[in-house]
């Protein structure tokens, strides 16, 4: 089977990995973030701020449950993420 | 109390028995986890102190040796270097970044604890083989990224390193960074509680649960879950660090603290009992007053968190107005947490109550350790490793060669450092031998980090003495004498008599050496337990050390490239053929064996001597010394970094020995030898010098054309365009670490 | 000339660019930290490189909402001189002193490197002391450097708002010689009335010929012009 | 009215704030995680990475809606992200 009927039938969905430091860990950016921007320029209300980072993929696959679970592999196993430090967490959007 | 069970783990029965003993009666829970921490290998050097004692550590620049958190050196004009190494080795295996990254904040702090602020910081990694490797790959990318982050946020440039990848770090990167502070004279105070009735304040970072299971790291399992409270893994915040260095550096210009003290391994609890037992005087501290990041904790936890960026001051009652006013210009959290008392005791309360109360006396050295020690029989087995067969190609193997992750260009790491910030950095890095900075008193100085993991692991006592000469050979070729030097001692488990023997003959090694040439060890670090967990190997006797040159003034500095065409090209020294540990052997061929070059700590002063008094002289243009690769490297660099090529022959070199292959000629480390360009108009002068400092030399070539061309009587041997030695030897570890592959 | 250098939490650069203007003939700097300085005693006020905030959100992003950003806004309107460099730089786009956006490095790596740069408007406050299209060296230590104009960058040249641009030796302009990956290799950048410029080069590191690579002092230049332009001299 | 009785009635949200790029701008990092890391390990399927940043709030306030105006408006006055170069979406998570 050539890769052109492998795909086909095939849809583009998107994929988010949300990548954070562990809640136990300290976050320094978003502390600076409420103690020196927020709170400096008087806004209240805010009690915390964490920071993150997210990695937006689109993949052509079959079905959600694909999509997802090649990112959930790809992040665990080619290392974006470590996870001593962090955790990664992995959702399907709409498809595009 | 939740930790019962956990603290006083690593103590043995007999350790435990001395401590009840010197107290006359059983400590508690809170008493034990002091100990504990005191007495940890990191903090008490109990398998590694009998034999340190061999380092010579007196002379007459030292003003501080070994003892405290960081050695000082005079000099001159009123003014102060003070330098210190530490090592991040298992933060960083498991966490590069993070692990690095407070690896450096860690030395810096030490810097400060002696009343200056510091100036350039230098780092020494070991991977595994990265060609192979996307682990190791891994762990130098973010191991010098942790490194860049937090150095170049400080504002401490890092201006000279090395970089040695072998099988044997693969799954133990070691992390070494160095940092030389400066300051006047009378401006240093050292860390310790010498006057009763000074508040004791803690200042920078709050105390949160990060790094309480510091001390027993290497066995904790590496994937800990996400809802443990506590972890191993601290989060470097070099903003803290930056405000610090700053309060600190103003209060140190307006003498407002009697003492500072970083809280390192063990926390609290080893800052305070040092404090106190190195100055002879008792501290009565409230830990409940401690500022802290999470609102239930026990007293332990936070007499032994290992929260990073935290310094302890000792202030004398009068001036805490202007320390708090000071800390709360830089918005530093602070908190007093105690005072300094006449009784000889460490005090710990919590909310008023006294929960422990140890006697200076108690608090004093572990016991030390005896450890069995063993010559290993592989020695003999690597040492007769017969030679392999001389490859036809030699141009072929030239160019391999210079492809080597240990030989390529270092440019992809240095070139993420800040290395000019503070605008004292005169030789960059990758220009010289070492880099050279300019101090407070407008004195150069010269400094450099060497290692040589795999001479160490054919021959430790050899290894040791030839990374000694390599580093004394880099700093004089950049134009500076040998002044002092640190060393960092990293092995696996002393426990086993092979390891240990490896540690003692690494340090006879660089004591001997220092001895001879009468260079003094002003401090170093031991870190052992560098082993695999799950197959018990350890990593190769890895001594790095960090030396430290004066240059006479500015006309000395000397860096590596060729300068003009039409100069001779002089080898200084002997060559001999011990090829064991080169990168020759290891990289080429796959070998890992032989004999590893043996230097003389004499003849090396003498050459030493003699490039200075060349370059004072004027007749001397560029200097490198010979190392990894041997001497066609080193040609090679000095035309690629000058854009001028060069001629060589090979049969001119003084050798020793038996009749050398042109392999030998071409790649041997052997030998300690200098390649200088000498100005040819005035050779007679350099001659006559030469043979004054009776320094075995030849000139063997001329520099000049765009080709390095290198014979063997008369034949040719290696042709290449210096811009094809350019290509391979400047852009290979960066193609191999581009992008994130 | 009196030159104020601003000091944020987190500056690095305060002292090196103090030692820069100790260089220069009839020159007096001091460095104020940010909440006490009143740009209306200086001549100059130089917001130096290092990492105001530690850079966290944006190099930048939050030095740009302190009220000395504030003052300095109606300082340049009366016609003051700022000088931003490296973080200073990134400070002044961020608060909207100067246009466009300072980017992450397309190499994604912290880039610290002696470069060459073409001059492309010697007729300003801050450049006079240099030649026409002259090519100098200075060396970046950053990574967000690279320079985004919003669109605007041919605007920008033909205002003759573009200070410096990247450049080979021979004062060439291409994306190999463009370290950081910037708009049209641009280095550094004035406002409408010039007398704003920031620029992501270290003058202040290329101002003593001990410490630069070629024995140049091409970086004390911008010093000079400014004391030239000071004295009435440009 | 004292700040205790303000806060009465509030809650704490989570409000969420996502910067990113403009989509005609080029994510260099996205691309080198595609090129470099995904394609190069032979990872297929992913037709492109683009990356963000993410900053999550803890709010307190009577209703989610003025929870995600008052991080709007923080995003946007405080310039939490600079509209030259980036966007910046807002929205609610879970009440905490
Ligand atoms: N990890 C590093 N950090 C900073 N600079 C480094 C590092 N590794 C190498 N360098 C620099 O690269 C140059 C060459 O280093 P090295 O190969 O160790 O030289 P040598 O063989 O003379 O000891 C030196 O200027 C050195 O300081
Ligand atoms: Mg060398």
């Amino acid at each position: 089977m050539d890769s052109k009927s492998l795909l086909e039938g095939s849809k583009l969905w998107v994929v988010e990995a949300r990548i954070q430091l562990k809640s136990s860990l300290k976050d320094p950016e978003g502390e600076t973030i409420l103690r020196d921007l927020l709170h400096k320029r008087g806004v209240s209300g805010v009690e915390e701020v964490r920071t993150a980072k997210l990695l937006r993929f689109k993949v052509r696959s079959h079905s959600r449950e694909d999509a997802e679970s090649l990112i959930r592999k790809v992040c665990d196993e080619l290392r974006l993420y470590n996870p001593v430090s962090h955790t990664c967490s992995v959702r399907v959007g709409e498809e595009v | 109390m939740r930790l019962v069970e956990e603290v006083a783990v690593t103590l043995t029965s007999e350790e435990r028995e001395v401590v009840r003993k010197r107290l006359g009666r059983e400590p508690n829970i809170i008493e034990w986890a002091v100990i504990e921490a005191l007495w940890s290998e990191h903090c008490s050097y109990k398998s590694s102190r009998n034999i340190l004692k061999m380092l010579p550590t007196e002379g007459v620049q030292v003003l501080v040796g070994p003892g405290f958190d960081a050695g000082l050196i005079d000099i001159g004009d009123g003014f102060v270097l003070s330098v210190h190494i530490e090592s991040h080795n298992h933060p960083s295996a498991i966490d590069p970044y993070g692990g690095a990254a407070t690896g450096i904040g860690g030395v810096v702090r030490d810097i400060l604890s002696v009343g200056t602020r510091p100036v350039a910081l230098l780092d020494s990694l070991r991977f595994g083989e990265i060609e192979s490797s996307s682990h190791s790959r891994w762990l130098l990318r973010n191991v010098v990224k942790g490194i860049a982050d937090y150095g170049n946020c400080i504002g401490v440039p890092t201006i000279a390193g090395e970089l040695e990848f072998d099988q044997s770090f693969e799954r133990n990167c070691l992390v070494d960074v160095m940092c030389i502070g400066a300051g006047r004279r009378e401006e240093v105070v050292l860390p310790m509680a010498t006057r009763p009735g000074c508040l004791v304040v803690l200042a920078g970072n709050t105390t949160g649960r990060d790094g309480i299971l510091g001390a027993s790291f290497a066995s904790q399992s590496l994937d800990s879950d996400e809802e443990g409270k506590r972890s191993a893994v601290q989060i470097p915040d070099p903003f803290i660090e930056k405000l610090l260095i700053d309060a600190l550096t103003e209060m140190f210009e307006q003498r407002l603290i009697s003492a500072v003290k970083d809280l390192g391994g063990g926390g609290l609890a080893t800052a305070l009992s040092e404090l106190a037992y190195k100055g002879g005087v008792g501290v009565d501290v409230d830990l409940s007053m401690v500022h802290r990041r999470e609102t239930d904790m026990t007293p332990v936890e936070v007499l032994v968190s290992e929260s990073q960026e935290r310094m302890l001051l000792l202030v004398e009652g009068q001036k805490l107005e202007r320390v708090s006013r000071m800390l709360e210009k830089y918005e530093l959290q602070f908190s007093i947490i105690g005072r300094t008392v006449e009784e000889r005791f460490v005090r710990l309360r919590w909310e008023g109550t006294l929960i422990a109360e140890l006697p200076l006396s108690v608090l004093g050295d572990a016991p030390s350790v005896a450890r069995a020690s063993r010559r290993p029989e592989y020695l003999d087995t690597l040492r007769n490793t017969p030679p392999p067969r001389e490859p036809e190609d030699l141009n072929k193997v030239f160019l391999n060669l210079l492809a080597s992750p240990n030989i390529s260009s270092k440019s992809w790491v240095y070139e993420q450092y800040d290395y000019e910030v503070g605008v004292r950095t005169v030789v960059k890095p990758g220009d010289a031998d070492a880099a050279i900075i300019k101090l407070p008193n407008g004195k150069l100085a010269a400094v450099k980090l060497d290692g040589d993991s795999k001479k160490c692991y054919i021959d430790p006592y050899r290894g040791a003495m030839w990374i000694v000469s390599e580093n004394f050979r880099n700093l004089a070729s950049s134009g500076a004498k040998p002044c002092a030097i640190v060393d960092h001692q990293q092995f696996g488990d002393p426990g086993k008599p092979d390891v240990y023997w490896c540690f003692k003959e690494c340090v006879r090694g660089v004591a001997d050496y220092c001895m001879a040439v009468g260079v003094p060890v002003v401090g170093g670090k031991v870190s052992f337990y560098n082993e695999d967990l799950v197959s018990g190997r350890a990593i190769k006797p890895s001594p790095v050390i960090g030396g430290i040159g004066l240059l006479s003034d500015e006309d000395m500095v000397t860096t590596l490239s060729l300068k003009r065409s039409g100069d001779y090209i002089v080898v200084l020294g002997v060559t001999t053929g011990e090829l064991g540990g080169s990168e020759y052997y290891e990289y080429i061929h796959r070998i890992c064996g032989g004999e590893v070059p043996l230097v003389d700590p004499l003849s090396d002063w003498q050459l030493i001597e003699a490039v200075l008094n060349l370059r004072r002289m004027g007749v001397l243009r560029a200097a490198h010394d010979v190392s990894k690769g041997g001497l066609a490297v080193s040609l090679a660099e000095m035309a690629v970094r000058g854009r001028i090529g060069l001629t060589a022959e090979l049969s001119k070199l003084p050798v020793r020995g038996r009749v050398l292959r042109r392999d030998g000629l071409l790649f041997s480390e052997g030998g300690s030898r200098i390649v200088v360009e000498v100005d040819r108009e005035r050779f007679r002068e350099a001659e006559m010098a030469l043979r004054r400092h009776s320094v075995p030399f030849a000139v063997i070539g001329e520099t000049g054309g765009n080709e390095i061309s290198i014979k063997m009587n008369g034949e040719q041997v290696i042709n290449l365009t210096v811009g094809e030695v350019e290509e391979r030897w400047h852009y290979s570890l960066e193609r191999l670490m581009e992008g994130y592959s | 000339m009196r030159v104020a250098i601003a000091k944020f939490p987190g500056s690095n650069c305060d002292q090196d660019v103090a030692y820069a203007i100790s260089r220069v003939p009839g020159a007096w700097s001091e460095v104020v930290w940010h909440t006490e300085l009143s740009p209306e005693r200086y001549e100059l006020v130089v917001l130096p490189g290092g990492f105001s905030y530690a850079d966290r959100l944006r190099a930048g992003a939050i030095a740009a909402h302190t009220p000395l950003i504030e003052k300095l806004i109606d300082y340049v309107k009366d016609g003051g001189l700022v000088l931003g460099i490296c973080n200073g730089f990134q400070i002044l786009v961020e608060a909207g002193l100067l246009l466009g956006s300072l980017l992450p490095n397309k190499g994604l790596r912290f880039i610290c490197k002696w470069v060459s740069l073409r001059v492309m408007n010697s007729d300003t406050p801050f450049t006079n002391a240099f030649e026409e299209s002259e090519v100098v060296k200075m060396p970046i230590a950053h990574y967000e450097g690279r320079y985004y104009a919003g669109g605007q960058a041919l605007r920008l040249f033909e205002e003759r708002r573009v200070a410096f641009v990247y450049a080979d030796e021979r004062g060439g302009v291409s994306e190999e010689c463009n370290p950081n990956g910037s708009d049209n290799s641009i280095a550094g950048v004035f406002n409408d009335t010039f007398n704003v410029l920031g620029m992501m080069p270290h003058p202040e590191r290329a101002s003593d010929p001990l410490l630069s690579p070629y024995g140049t002092e091409h970086g004390l230049r911008v010093f000079l012009s400014v004391a030239n332009y000071v004295k009435g001299g440009a």
